[in-house]
């Protein structure tokens, strides 16, 4: 009964979301508008489970002389900002709180960023190669794209012409069609998963 | 800058310099950045969800009697039984109803999105060379997809046309993404220069 | 190994030192490259233009401050624009760690205007799961957000009078860095139909030219070059032109590599072929 | 979304009347009035709450014919036939339809004057606007009531989608439960996984599964958990450990529920570990630094990349690579399909990844939906060529079944 229950509300949840859509009443609104809600607040009861795994491994940590130092930076990162963030006038940008936020969260997401600027350039230098066609038509049209940035003269209007014309064609063409594959592709998802066929994420005992 | 700013700036820049260590190799002052991130983002989203979400989603609903809100506070707290060996059978519950909503709500929205629309798009007068060959695209890409025919004959030509379509929108995507790695490199070799300006001025 | 051989493994740490150097020239030497508009970004900053003093639009501010460098400038010209025509902004954000710098930046601007929160904008703060969020606000702000970022009731808001979901403004501009934009359209635009633009990153922005041609956004600004334009066409200058040389310098050295990366590589196989 | 251009049209119009209106002082003896609209009509507004309605009016005779002065129409609403008239939008000439809705019963802590009411007779009042404020007689009025649907009529081509599509779908599955068996053509992403988790197995080290930025409802989400399970129950049985770092809550208790189901069912679950799922952190770019420390410091054999990414993915697939690991990425973002072809050894494309799981598992069941999806295809190709071909001349019947209106 406990492996069948959960599936069954997998079932009925998906399809009276299903019929929702083509419902256009008060009620129907009514049960979209909370469904999508009591799902979020599903998703704000799971984070502790979530912060109390992150704590207790790095709790472990502390007690094993390689790792406690970083398991230490980590801890203190987070308590320091929970206790800075307990008050509603922590929000405003004077705060410690946002402080710490605006001199080590911003600089540090900023910089891990802007890595990809370096992996791109290693990236390209070693797939656009011409081995196959496939890897020769990938390498010329990121060619053709980029060259559109550096200024050749009267070269630089055929080059617009071209990237135009890619980026409305072939690129066009392609996007379209994995949207249709991936819609497919989700829908049958979607039915396997409301019928029960899939369920491998659900577990059991 | 006055120079409690001017200390914040420098934490700043010597977290920015330690994640750039990081392209010469793994080393402790990445591992650094990397463990300290790490704990302030946990800590700022906590706050974040306790603030934004919990007292409006949670207490705010139960001060205004929005009962309704009794079942998903009650399948929420189900998400916790996940650490009882005995209980944690009841987590599924909550997992099926989000999993549920999720799928049933995607079944249509991709209906119509990822099918109608595109196709809708797709069918476009044969009046002009873009048109025939955004079809011919379209279809080519499409039977490169299909799983159950080998990738022979007419129709091995057909899937050739069609990944040759694929990979030039790949290209396209790959060639149009550089522009932004470098816009973020160079707002962080900015970032450090006007500190270094500052530092001199104030210096 | 010959030296094809080898500089076809090259160290990628030599790719990363001339990335470096040429990202550090423009910020030393100071140097201009011309920029041209395009009918996709026109479109939205007409759109704005053409808007009469008290309108109502929607701005998404859904990106975090990793995409800060590309799509600020957009935001800061878009405010500026609003604001300097006495527009009135419902501003959300999608994005979880975008909120803090969206509030700077929105505050900011305001205050070069004299502009009040609750009055002249409304600042709604954060929540996650974007498509749920837009669902919502398609039937109702005040589902999803009861009250402002700043903890006031919107039904206490000036400005929030006779708005009651996103189909009560003139049209939404979304700007992104995320799947955000995808929601927009999917679950925005497609649900309930109305006008969206959106500003993306250079990355995303080959995605979404399907969904100018289609009709399902009606404006599109790409990336930094896209900023560039909107600044061009604003007036309202902030990073988007400045950052112009560092791309084209970077954008070169690249190419180069590619060239370099294809000469050994041919080479080394003639020298195998032989 | 016409409909709403249309209305910003329209006001831009009349912000423009108005102002000219304000200029010049009416003048009773002005230029003639124009005739007032006809024959008003108020009937429910389809597929919607029942909170509104569509007044209809024939054009007034002065309109686009006659004196050729009508700028506008004004349309007033009431409660009752000869109740008082409050003017409730305005429509531009040759416009012939308003749509009158409101859904909010309360405005600002107050009763809205404006609120439809399901189920209560309107009347409506239309009068013809010309140069200078001046206005045309008041139409006879019409009425109607607002009716709450229970259908939506316009949502019927996606009706017949899911009905088809769903019917495809089982009937393939049906099939295959009788013990048909389907072919499907090889993909090299999907042959690569057992010779990448032997490869770990040979060098004693960890497999990584990174199921990206997006939450436990995407669906590629779940796609990637559903491949997690096979791949987890492969790793169970070579005694290989899986480790999945994940960024979301809920994604974290899925995942530990779908490793743990996957060793049971490979018969070791003493084998599991649950101190190998770890929660990391909700931020995108902190989570990223996470998984690249786990990549570099614990050495690992295989990478799989599977479900919603976004920048991440060639900053994982780069340090992948300096690693030296083997990578299997499948993700349905457009956007980033790229860095994966580019920096990863096997990459499933869109549909690909959701077809993993059916690959991987070889249930026939599973398979059988594989069919389904082809069958799905082939009905959008003949749609779109028939579609097509008739559009191309000038028969746009296809065209208007799969355009949707909502």
């Amino acid at each position: 009964m406990r492996k069948q229950i959960p599936i069954y509300f997998v079932l009925v949840s998906g399809i009276v979301m299903i019929i929702q859509y083509f419902v256009p009443s008060e009620e129907s609104e009514w049960l979209f508008t909370y469904a999508n809600d009591w799902v979020i607040v599903i998703g704000i009861y799971a984070l502790p489970l979530g912060i109390y795994s992150l704590v207790k491994a790095e709790f472990k940590k502390l007690k094993n002389p390689g790792e406690a130092f970083y398991a230490g930076v980590l801890l203190f990162g987070y308590f320091i900002m929970v206790f800075t963030g307990l008050t509603r006038a922590s929000r405003e940008a004077a705060s410690l709180h946002m402080v710490l936020f605006n001199n080590i969260l911003i600089p540090i997401q900023a910089t891990i960023f802007s890595l990809l600027a370096f992996y791109i350039a290693s990236a390209a230098y070693r797939a656009f190669r011409a081995r196959t066609i496939l890897a020769t038509i990938l390498l010329l049209t990121a060619f053709i794209i980029m060259i559109r940035l550096i200024p050749l003269g009267p070269l630089s209007e055929l080059n617009q012409w071209l990237v135009t014309k890619i980026l409305t064609i072939p690129n066009m063409a392609a996007k379209r069609a994995i949207t249709m594959g991936v819609g497919l592709g989700v829908i049958a998802t979607c039915i396997k998963i409301i019928l029960g066929i899939e369920r491998t994420y659900l577990g059991h005992d | 800058m006055t120079t409690v700013e001017l200390l914040w700036q420098t934490l700043a820049v010597l977290l920015t310099l330690c994640v750039f260590s990081f392209l010469i190799k793994d080393n402790p002052f990445y591992k650094f950045a990397e463990r300290l991130v790490a704990g302030v983002a946990a800590g700022f989203w906590t706050m974040l969800v306790y603030h934004n979400l919990f007292r409006d989603k949670v207490l705010l609903t139960m001060q205004n009697g929005q009962w309704a809100y009794i079942i998903p506070i009650l399948l929420g707290i189900g998400m916790w039984t996940r650490f009882s060996k005995k209980y944690s059978w009841i987590s599924r519950f909550s997992i099926a109803f989000y999993i549920g909503i999720s799928t049933g709500i995607s079944v249509t929205v991709y209906m119509y999105t990822a099918i109608f629309k595109q196709i809708s798009a797709t069918i476009i007068p044969l009046n002009s060379i873009t048109n025939i060959l955004i079809i011919v695209g379209v279809l080519c890409a499409l039977f490169y997809f299909f799983f159950s025919k080998a990738h022979t004959g007419a129709f091995g030509v057909v899937s050739r046309i069609g990944i040759y379509t694929l990979m030039i929108g790949f290209g396209a995507g790959f060639g149009l993404t550089v522009m932004g790695r470098i816009a973020l490199l160079a707002q962080r070799v900015i970032f450090i220069r006007g500190y270094v300006l500052a530092l001199i001025g104030a210096g | 190994m010959t030296f094809w051989e080898k500089l076809m493994n090259l160290d990628r740490r030599w790719i990363y030192l001339c990335i470096f150097i040429v990202v550090i020239i423009p910020a030393i030497i100071s140097f201009k490259v011309p920029v041209s508009t395009t009918p996709e970004v026109k479109k939205v900053f007409n759109f704005i233009d053409e808007m009469q003093p008290g309108d109502h639009f929607y701005l998404g501010i859904d990106y975090d401050p990793s995409a800060l460098a590309e799509l600020d400038p957009m935001t800061y010209a878009i405010l500026n624009q609003a604001f300097s025509k006495d527009l009135k902004v419902i501003i959300g954000c999608l994005s979880q760690f975008g909120v803090g710098m969206a509030e700077l930046r929105l505050s900011e601007v305001a205050a070069i205007y004299g502009k009040e929160s609750g009055i002249d904008y409304c600042f709604l703060g954060y929540r996650p799961y974007p498509a749920i969020v837009i669902l919502t606000m398609g039937v109702d702000f005040r589902v999803t957000f009861p009250l402002d970022y700043y903890g006031v009731p919107l039904d206490s808001l000036e400005v929030m009078n006779g708005i009651r979901n996103l189909m009560d403004v003139k049209g939404v501009v979304d700007i992104t860095a995320g799947n955000v934009a995808d929601m927009w359209i999917t679950y925005g635009n497609g649900r309930f139909g109305f006008p969206l633009a959106i500003g993306v990153t250079g990355v995303m922005s080959a995605d979404y030219y399907q969904y100018l041609q289609s009709g399902q956004i009606f404006g599109l600004i790409p990336g930094i070059k896209g900023a560039a334009e909107y600044e061009i066409l604003s007036g309202f200058e902030t990073t988007g032109l400045q950052s112009i040389p560092y791309q084209t310098l970077a954008h070169a050295v690249i190419l180069l590599f590619i060239i370099i990366s294809n000469v050994g590589y041919f080479a080394a196989r003639r020298k195998k072929g032989r | 979304m016409r409909r709403r251009l249309t209305a910003l049209l329209l006001l831009v119009a009349f912000a423009f009347a108005a102002v000219s209106a304000q200029e010049a002082m009416p003048d009773t003896t002005g230029p003639p009035l124009p005739a007032p609209p006809t024959n008003v009509r108020v009937s429910d507004k389809p597929d919607d709450t029942g909170h509104g309605v569509i007044v209809g009016w024939d054009l007034s005779a002065d309109d686009g014919a006659g004196l050729d002065n009508v700028l506008a129409y004004e349309v007033y609403r009431s409660d009752a036939a000869d109740g008082e008239y409050v003017k409730r939008g305005i429509a531009v000439k040759g416009a012939t339809e308003y749509e009158d809705k409101d859904d909010s019963p309360m405005k600002n802590g107050e009763p809205n004057p404006g609120f439809i009411e399901t189920g209560k007779t309107y009347f409506y009042k239309v009068r013809a606007m010309a140069a200078g404020s001046t206005y045309s007689e008041y139409s006879e009025p019409g009425s109607g009531q607002a009716v709450e649907n229970w259908f939506h009529v316009g949502k019927v081509p996606i009706l017949f989608g899911v009905i088809i599509f769903w019917a495809i779908v089982v009937y393939f599955i049906f099939h295959a439960r009788k013990g048909k068996e389907f072919y499907v053509r090889p993909l090299a992403g999907i042959n690569a996984v057992d010779d990448a988790i032997g490869r770990a197995t040979e060098m004693g080290r960890p497999i990584l599964f990174v199921l990206g930025t997006g939450t436990a409802g995407d669906i590629a989400t779940i796609a990637g958990f559903t491949i997690l399970s096979r791949v987890a129950k492969l790793t169970a049985e070579y005694q290989t450990p899986v480790l999945v770092p994940v960024n979301d809550p809920v994604m974290f208790a899925v995942s530990q529920e779908t490793v743990r189901t996957a060793y049971l069912e490979a018969g070791r679950p003493d084998s599991y570990d649950p101190d190998n799922i770890t929660y990391e952190t909700a931020m995108q770019f902190p989570y990223v630094a996470a998984v690249n420390g786990i990549m570099l410091r614990r050495k690992t054999a295989t990478n799989f990349y599977m479900g919603v990414f976004h920048a991440e993915s060639l900053i994982l697939a780069e340090t992948g690579n300096i690693a030296g690991s083997i990578q299997i990425s499948g993700t349905d973002q457009i956007s980033q399909l790229p860095f994966f072809i580019a920096a990863t050894d096997y990459t499933l494309i869109g549909e690909e990844l959701y077809a993993a799981s059916a690959y991987l598992s070889k249930e026939p069941i599973l398979v059988g939906t594989l069919k389904a999806q082809d069958w799905g295809k082939a009905v959008l190709m003949v749609i779109l060529v028939l579609g097509v071909v008739l559009i191309s001349l000038a028969i746009p019947i296809i065209k208007d079944m799969v355009t949707v209106n909502l």
